[in-house]
């Protein structure tokens, strides 16, 4: 995607001199209210639990403990390795990671596809496709939850049309969380592939055809290697906040299981109340988020150098 | 076509390509020889690029026919046609190295891995790209891209191998040095190469035979001789080299032969393009097939407008009493006499070298 | 004159009674909502205590509110109306005295079986915990850790807050093991997915039971012989309150038998103050869910202590791993 | 004569796209019928009817969708407004002022709003207000909004800076203009259509947040999202569904006029290399 | 600087330029005079851009001064610099139409709107462009386009006017035009101009004088004769058209005339550039400054092993009996004998044509 990476090549120097202390109010507003809140965060992570919500200046590595070691119900048996919260994170990036597939199987070919109009039509397919996004996420969701329901319209029209004699029944799913969240973030596959594909020179697609390559031989020889960043941006778009997101498993999955952002919720706003480890939770979804990051722009900068 | 079948390698029959209303391609026919190096040459935006694509595959064509060894192949896809092609922009495949993008045909065609490693190593060992074998495209230069781009379309063996403008690309020199290589590929071997250029130079210097095309129709074909010495109309004489083109007026033409009255009054007799006619014309002389002499002596004479050094010659720009510049290209050489600015000076030209042209 | 701002329940007070206080005394009114008494600490603890003026707790968190220090008292002498609060609501053991509140509404929490889908006995906790087949995969529990483990440790017939440690393993296998039966945690849900059909059963507080019902769902609420779980809701008036005076005045208004009978016929619970049966609703008079027979098992909620509300913090987190 | 062998087609990728797009409408398209529902209930038609327009404009809790919908709109138009700011003046030193020391840290810094998960921003943030004592209200909900702002702001200016070749900047420095000149009247009109695009992007995403707007908004402030959720999470009312519809149609209203304003600003850059 | 200051306009003076460890310009001095049309010539990524900017001011010098009329600029910003660039893609204000690309300057300066419109228009008149003062860039035809530059850079009246590579973009006939557009504005305004081209043709048609660049150091300046006729190394007589570079055995160098044997054995004695030195050398010879003889009456003998015709001319490769080849151009007219494939033939230099190099 354009932008995601640190431009390549030259920088242009028109503003060089003082120039870069225009980047200072980013810095200022990013790094007083985000930087800061997250490091505040990461000393919460290190202290003591209170009682009913809050923190105790008492430096402990007790919620990380929690979150490594099970030490049974009562808190008194011999440190096992605790599975709860690692099968958390494991479900989350496994549901992550399947939504992201499943933008991938439809977001590419769809990319692809409105890249490859005349010039003026394609405004109108990204517009198309970005509109309801436009609309507010909660209500996709819960609109999404509505056509779905084993009593919804959905099940009803196929029921009527006689296509199925029992409802489909997807709520409460995994697959309902894979809608949703494929729902919530089908743009932000689309977009950067699409950005790729658009720069796409189509002579490699003729040099293979020269080259004797049949159709499905240059998709995955030349066309898919080719657009690879473009599709690496849009996997990491849609995986790190299909990582956090609560609102599809909470609709639509039943909020049977815990993904990260209901566990990380749950510290904060439930019964629960432990924000040391509500703050040790987010960080290590923060660090896991930031190793993947860092790892693909090394890739980047290798491929660019 | 006249010319006998077995010898033709590409044969386009009445061609016409059409984007909307837009022709590109204006009934053009052409018979490329087997083993011939074939020259497309026109300006900018005359139909080269898209006759290439329709012999390629890559444009359907709207009305003719296109024969490789007499064989109609307009409805195989470019990847059934044993054709291939040396792309303008290289269109190399970024992400795969030297060798693989060499072997990337050959694997299609179904060669083992172990096959296509060896004939790929064949290939860049021709172009000299032997010790870059690993690199990716991004890490060679220009003019070892195009290499590159040239052993990957050699690699099959096509019947047929399409250039397009493969030498725009690089500075003088390298221009130079690669022209070299790519005629004697072309006679190690045999293919037949179409070749397409604007360079004139280039044109004249590669070919066994160039087609000259302006405005999506084919102009003239023959060798480069024949188009520089002979043209058939003020586009060819004017496009290819320089010419002066003398304002004439035609008493009648016998038997290819015209009898003209020079601007000055002087007559003059020259061979005529096939289709002029009696009436106002002109006459192209090459500027090199000018030559000066006493004012008294000239068919023509004038003054010297200008001078203009180029290195191995001088451009002597002549103005004539009616007006009209002409110029003189002089060799630069010991024996030559420089005129003086102003001087007033007599034109001649050299047997053979005045053509009366289709206008 | 000036502001008031309530945290409160969703859905659970009409829009009407708040007009009617804006109008009557020229206050500007505004309303949050929580889903959760849990919620409602946790964001008083975050830092929105000093922001709102008055909050809606149960009955057990107003204890723990208390003992953290987050309610303000007040006397009798600004609280005129605090004669009309019922005899046996007046003297509560989460708030002796009635100092820093007043009764909302009080109900019950079970749960609702749709009677299309199974038409055998409810009254039984067994519905929720060992279901019928009929049942399996159409159940919705409350997505709330003290409600639904009370629940359970009813249907186990252990005590709450219990120590003993058999009985805390029983608790965590019985909700493991059951959770396959369930399709969803969900308390503002509950009566929507009965209402659409998404549950055939689920648990629900007495009232928005009784909506789900007049809503036009074939829905009956259970009064199981294991127990139920009954509760008061309390207006309370919050520490560092920014419009102390705005929210006696609000406490007052709803302490009027008219206004708490308006609550009551917009939420179906029962009110807390003495005289409100000339305002209700017909409907309320007859509606099973608001009368439930005489000699069952209602029981409260109660705070349990640090060590034990750990082992249920982590059977809870346990179930929803 | 034969088809042209267009090379971009596949087969099956239309279908796939159509599929795309009726997972994407089919939900917001049925809420939209069912706006129209008379019926209070969800799952029965009753037949054609405004009355849950009527309940939006005019109902009881009109005051307060309208209350949401202006600090909504308050809030969105300030937020996009400082973070377009911010990006272009990031954006402008991250092009334009060639290497300096903290640049790739730079671009760390300002994608990291975006590569956070949003529940974690969310109450890192709220935690660090409370820490502060910084009363929440509308300004934190701003400030919080203008963050996320940022890097949604900063990717579309900065790639259609990226775009302008640094040699206008110089022609025009070259002839004569300042700096700032240089900037304001050359750089700034061609970067017209990436401003345009950040600022809308980010406009659109503070309007759709609901989750960071949930943590850090103070008392009684409600923006749509909040309000709506309060609505919202125990069913999907038609009232709702109603509002849903609205939103879609300002949205789809909002986009078109970007587009047309796109297009107009596209026919008067024209091509800035001169290549055809 | 030894040359008459008064007459300096651009004064590079031991000018150094780096790129952290690249050095883009070592250690150049040249001294650009007032109503010059000085070139800068030299292969691709020798330096040339990177020079002009710093004169412009877009880039720092590392080491050294430039002066402008005396002045040192190095530390005024581009701004606050006399000096006006026609950029190599034009660098036109997309935005803004013709009139307003062209009154940019000047409303900078600090001209009023009125006068400003009125200079862009006698401007837009030089270049011929006034009926398309209303148009956007994008409407124009790249050589349109390029006179918009010109104007627009022209305009303010600057002291130098740098250009760089101007004409790359257009095709070779348009080329010509614009070249002698430029030459006569120069002539015309009296603007000292520095031109940038990596075209050796270009160069030598144009210019005043001209500095040979490579690899960021300067190897040669001077007129277009000086250089193609006097090249003082292998480079420049290499880069500058076609050479001919014989190995020779130097025994010495007397008053800047090296005697030399030529291989096959013949002596010969010829002007030596500048610090050519005694050993082993090279003589350089232009191929149209080699006549050809009987293989009795010439300085070298070899047989002719290629032929290729050039229009203008032929090009006769000759092997010599130790396997070098020389070249020899001889005008393709009608005087001229062609000698035939594998015939045997002797070759002279003409008088002055052959230079011993500084290797
Ligand atoms: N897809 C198309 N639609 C419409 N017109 C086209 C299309 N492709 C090419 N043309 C037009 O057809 C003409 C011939 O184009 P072509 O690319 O063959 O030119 P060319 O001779 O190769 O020129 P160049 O030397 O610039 O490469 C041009 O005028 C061009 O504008
Ligand atoms: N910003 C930079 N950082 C590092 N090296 C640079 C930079 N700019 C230019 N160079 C290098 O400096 C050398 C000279 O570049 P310059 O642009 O002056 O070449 P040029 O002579 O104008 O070539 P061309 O004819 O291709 O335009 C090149 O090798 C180039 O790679
Ligand atoms: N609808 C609100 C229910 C409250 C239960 N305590
Ligand atoms: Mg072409
Ligand atoms: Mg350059």
């Amino acid at each position: 995607m354009a932008g995601l990476g640190p431009t390549g090549g030259r920088a242009a120097r028109t503003y060089a001199g003082r120039g870069p202390l225009l980047i200072l109010p980013a810095w200022v507003i990013i790094g007083i209210f985000l930087v800061l809140p997250i490091l505040i965060m990461a000393t919460y992570s290190f202290l003591t639990k209170e009682f009913r919500g809050g923190v105790i200046w008492e430096p402990t590595l007790a919620a990380y403990d929690q979150f490594f070691f099970d030490r049974g119900l009562f808190g008194d048996e011999q440190p096992k390795i605790e599975w709860t919260y690692i099968l958390i994170f494991w479900r989350s990036i496994w549901q992550a990671g399947l939504a992201t597939l499943l933008c991938l199987l439809i977001g590419f070919p769809t990319a692809w596809f409105i890249a490859t109009r005349p010039a003026h039509s394609r405004t109108v397919w990204l517009f198309l496709i970005t509109v309801p996004y436009w609309v507010n996420l909660l209500i996709r969701t819960i609109s999404m939850k509505f056509l779905i329901r084993d009593n919804g319209p959905m099940n009803q029209w196929l029921l009527n049309a006689g296509l199925i004699d029992e409802p489909i029944h997807i709520i409460n799913t995994n697959l309902a969380v894979q809608l949703g969240l494929f729902y919530s973030y089908l743009p932000f596959m689309v977009l950067p592939i699409y950005a790729a594909v658009e720069r796409y020179n189509f002579a490699l697609s003729e040099a293979a055809a020269d080259l004797y390559a049949s159709r499905w031989v240059t998709l995955t020889q030349v066309i898919i290697p080719v657009v690879k960043p473009g599709i690496i941006a849009g996997c990491i778009l849609v995986f790190v906040p299909s990582l956090g997101a609560f609102l599809a498993p909470d609709l639509l999955g039943g909020a049977k299981n815990f993904m990260i952002g209901s566990l990380i919720e749950e510290q904060f706003k439930g019964a629960a109340g432990n924000w040391p480890f509500g703050a040790a939770a987010a960080m290590i979804l923060l660090s896991m988020v930031l190793i993947v990051l860092i790892v693909y722009a090394r890739n980047q900068d290798r491929e660019s150098a | 076509m006249a010319e006998d079948q077995g010898d033709i390698a590409v044969d386009i029959d009445h061609v016409t390509k059409r984007y909307g209303d837009f022709t590109a391609l204006a009934d053009v026919s052409l018979a490329i020889r087997s083993n011939e190096f074939f020259t497309l040459l026109g300006p900018s935006g005359c139909g080269k690029t898209t006759l290439l694509r329709c012999i390629a595959g890559f444009e359907d064509i709207t009305l003719g026919a296109i024969r490789l060894y007499g064989d109609n192949i307009v409805d195989l896809p470019p990847n059934k046609r044993p054709v291939n092609t040396v792309f303008q922009q290289y269109a190399l495949f970024p992400h795969m190295d030297v060798t693989r993008n060499v072997m990337f045909g050959l694997l299609r065609l179904g060669q083992s891995e172990a096959a296509a490693r060896k004939r790929a190593g064949e290939v860049l060992d021709l172009v000299q790209l032997t010790q870059f074998a690993d690199r990716l495209p991004a890490q060679l230069s220009g003019g070892q891209q195009q290499r590159v781009a040239l052993a990957r379309a050699l690699a099959p063996n096509p019947k047929v191998l399409l250039l397009d403008e493969p030498l725009s690309a690089l500075d003088l020199k390298l221009r130079q040095a690669v022209r070299l290589e790519l005629q004697q590929i072309q006679q190690e071997t045999g293919i037949t190469f179409i070749f397409v250029t604007h360079d004139q130079e280039e044109a004249l210097t590669m070919s066994d035979r160039i087609a000259v095309i302006s405005d999506g129709r084919l102009q003239q074909i023959g060798t480069a001789r024949d188009i520089y010495e002979e043209p058939d109309n003020k586009f060819v004489a004017d496009f290819i080299g320089e010419t002066n083109l003398i304002d004439v007026t035609v008493a009648g033409i016998d038997n290819g032969q015209a009898t003209c009255t020079l601007p000055g009054g002087n007559h003059f007799t020259c061979p005529a393009a096939q289709g002029a006619h009696s009436g106002r014309g002109h006459l192209s002389v090459r500027p090199e097939r000018v030559s000066l002499s006493d004012p008294a002596q000239g068919l023509l004479t004038g003054t010297v407008s200008r001078l203009i050094y180029l290195g191995t010659d001088m451009h002597v720009d002549i103005t004539l009493t009616d007006g009209e510049v002409v110029t003189a290209r002089v060799q630069n050489s010991a024996g030559t006499r420089i005129p003086a600015m102003g001087e007033t000076i007599g034109l001649n030209f050299e047997a053979g070298a005045a053509r009366l042209l289709i206008d | 004159e000036g502001k008031l701002s309530i945290y409160h329940w969703f859905e659970y007070i009409p829009q009407e009674l708040l007009d009617k206080f804006a109008a009557e005394y020229d206050v500007e009114v505004t309303l949050d909502t929580y889903d959760s008494n849990e919620a409602l600490l946790a964001a008083l603890k975050a830092g929105k205590l000093g922001q709102y003026d008055v909050a809606v707790p149960g009955d057990y968190m107003v204890e723990i509110l208390g003992n953290e220090g987050m309610l303000d008292t007040f006397t009798d002498d600004e609280m005129p109306n605090k004669g009309n609060i019922l005899p046996q609501w007046a003297d509560v053991s989460f708030d002796p005295g009635r100092k820093s509140s007043i009764p909302y509404q009080w109900g019950s929490t079970s749960f609702s079986v749709n009677r299309d889908v199974y038409s055998g006995n409810i009254q039984t906790t067994d519905i929720i915990f060992n279901p019928p087949e009929e049942l399996k995969g159409k159940i919705n529990v409350l997505d709330t850790a003290g409600e639904t483990l009370t629940f359970a440790s009813l249907h186990l017939g252990i005590p709450q807050c219990s120590t003993d440690r058999e009985q805390l393993k029983a608790l965590n296998d019985l909700v493991q093991n059951a959770k396959a039966n369930w399709a969803s945690f969900g308390s503002d849900v509950a009566k929507d997915v009965l209402v659409s059909g998404d549950a055939a059963a689920g648990m629900i507080w007495n009232g928005f039971g009784m909506k789900a019902r007049e809503e036009g769902a074939n829905i009956e609420y259970a009064y199981p012989d294991q127990g139920y779980i009954v509760w008061m809701d309390n207006v309370v008036l919050l520490k560092d309150a920014p419009n102390r005076d705005n929210a006696l005045k609000f406490m007052n208004f709803l302490l009027e038998p008219e206004n708490a009978a308006a609550v009551t016929n917009y939420a179906r619970y029962t009110a807390g103050v003495a005289g409100v049966e000339p305002f209700l609703d017909e409907a309320l008079k007859t509606a099973p869910e608001l009368n439930p027979p005489a000699g069952g098992n209602p029981q409260f909620v109660q705070a349990c202590p640090e060590e034990v509300q750990k082992v249920y913090d982590t059977i809870w987190t346990n179930l929803k791993k | 004569m034969a088809r042209k062998p267009d090379l971009r087609r596949f087969p099956g990728f239309l279908a796939v796209t159509l599929l795309c797009l009726f997972l994407l409408y089919a939900p917001l398209v049925i809420v939209a019928i069912y706006s129209f529902n008379d019926s209070p209930s969800i799952t029965l038609w009753g037949g054609v009817s405004l009355r849950w327009y009527e309940d939006v404009f005019w109902g009881l809790e009109a005051d307060k969708f309208k209350r949401a919908a202006i600090n909504s709109l308050t809030i969105a138009a300030a937020a996009a407004t400082t973070a377009t700011v911010i990006a272009t003046m990031a954006a402008t030193a991250m092009l334009r002022a060639g290497q300096f020391r903290g640049r790739s840290f730079s671009f760390g810094l300002i994608s990291l709003p975006l590569m956070v998960p949003e529940i974690v921003t969310a109450v890192a943030t709220l935690i660090f207000f409370s820490a502060i004592g910084f009363q929440t209200g509308i300004l934190s909900i701003l400030i919080a909004h203008i963050v996320f702002c940022i890097p949604f702001a900063y990717l579309p200016i900065a790639a259609r800076m990226e775009g302008i070749e640094d040699v206008y900047e110089q022609a025009a420095q070259d002839l004569y203009a300042t700096k700032w000149q240089a900037f304001r009247l050359i750089l700034l009109p061609l970067m017209t259509p990436g401003i345009v695009s950040g600022f809308l992007l980010a406009f659109i995403i503070s309007l759709d947040d609901f989750i960071i707007t949930n943590f850090v908004k103070g008392a009684g402030v409600e923006t749509l999202p909040t309000a709506i959720f309060g609505a919202v999470k125990q069913g999907i009312k038609p009232n709702i569904m109603a509002i849903s519809t609205l939103l879609l149609m300002v949205s789809i209203t909002f986009v078109t006029l970007s587009y047309f304003a796109g297009r107009m600003g596209q026919n008067r850059k024209s091509n800035p290399t001169g290549e055809t």
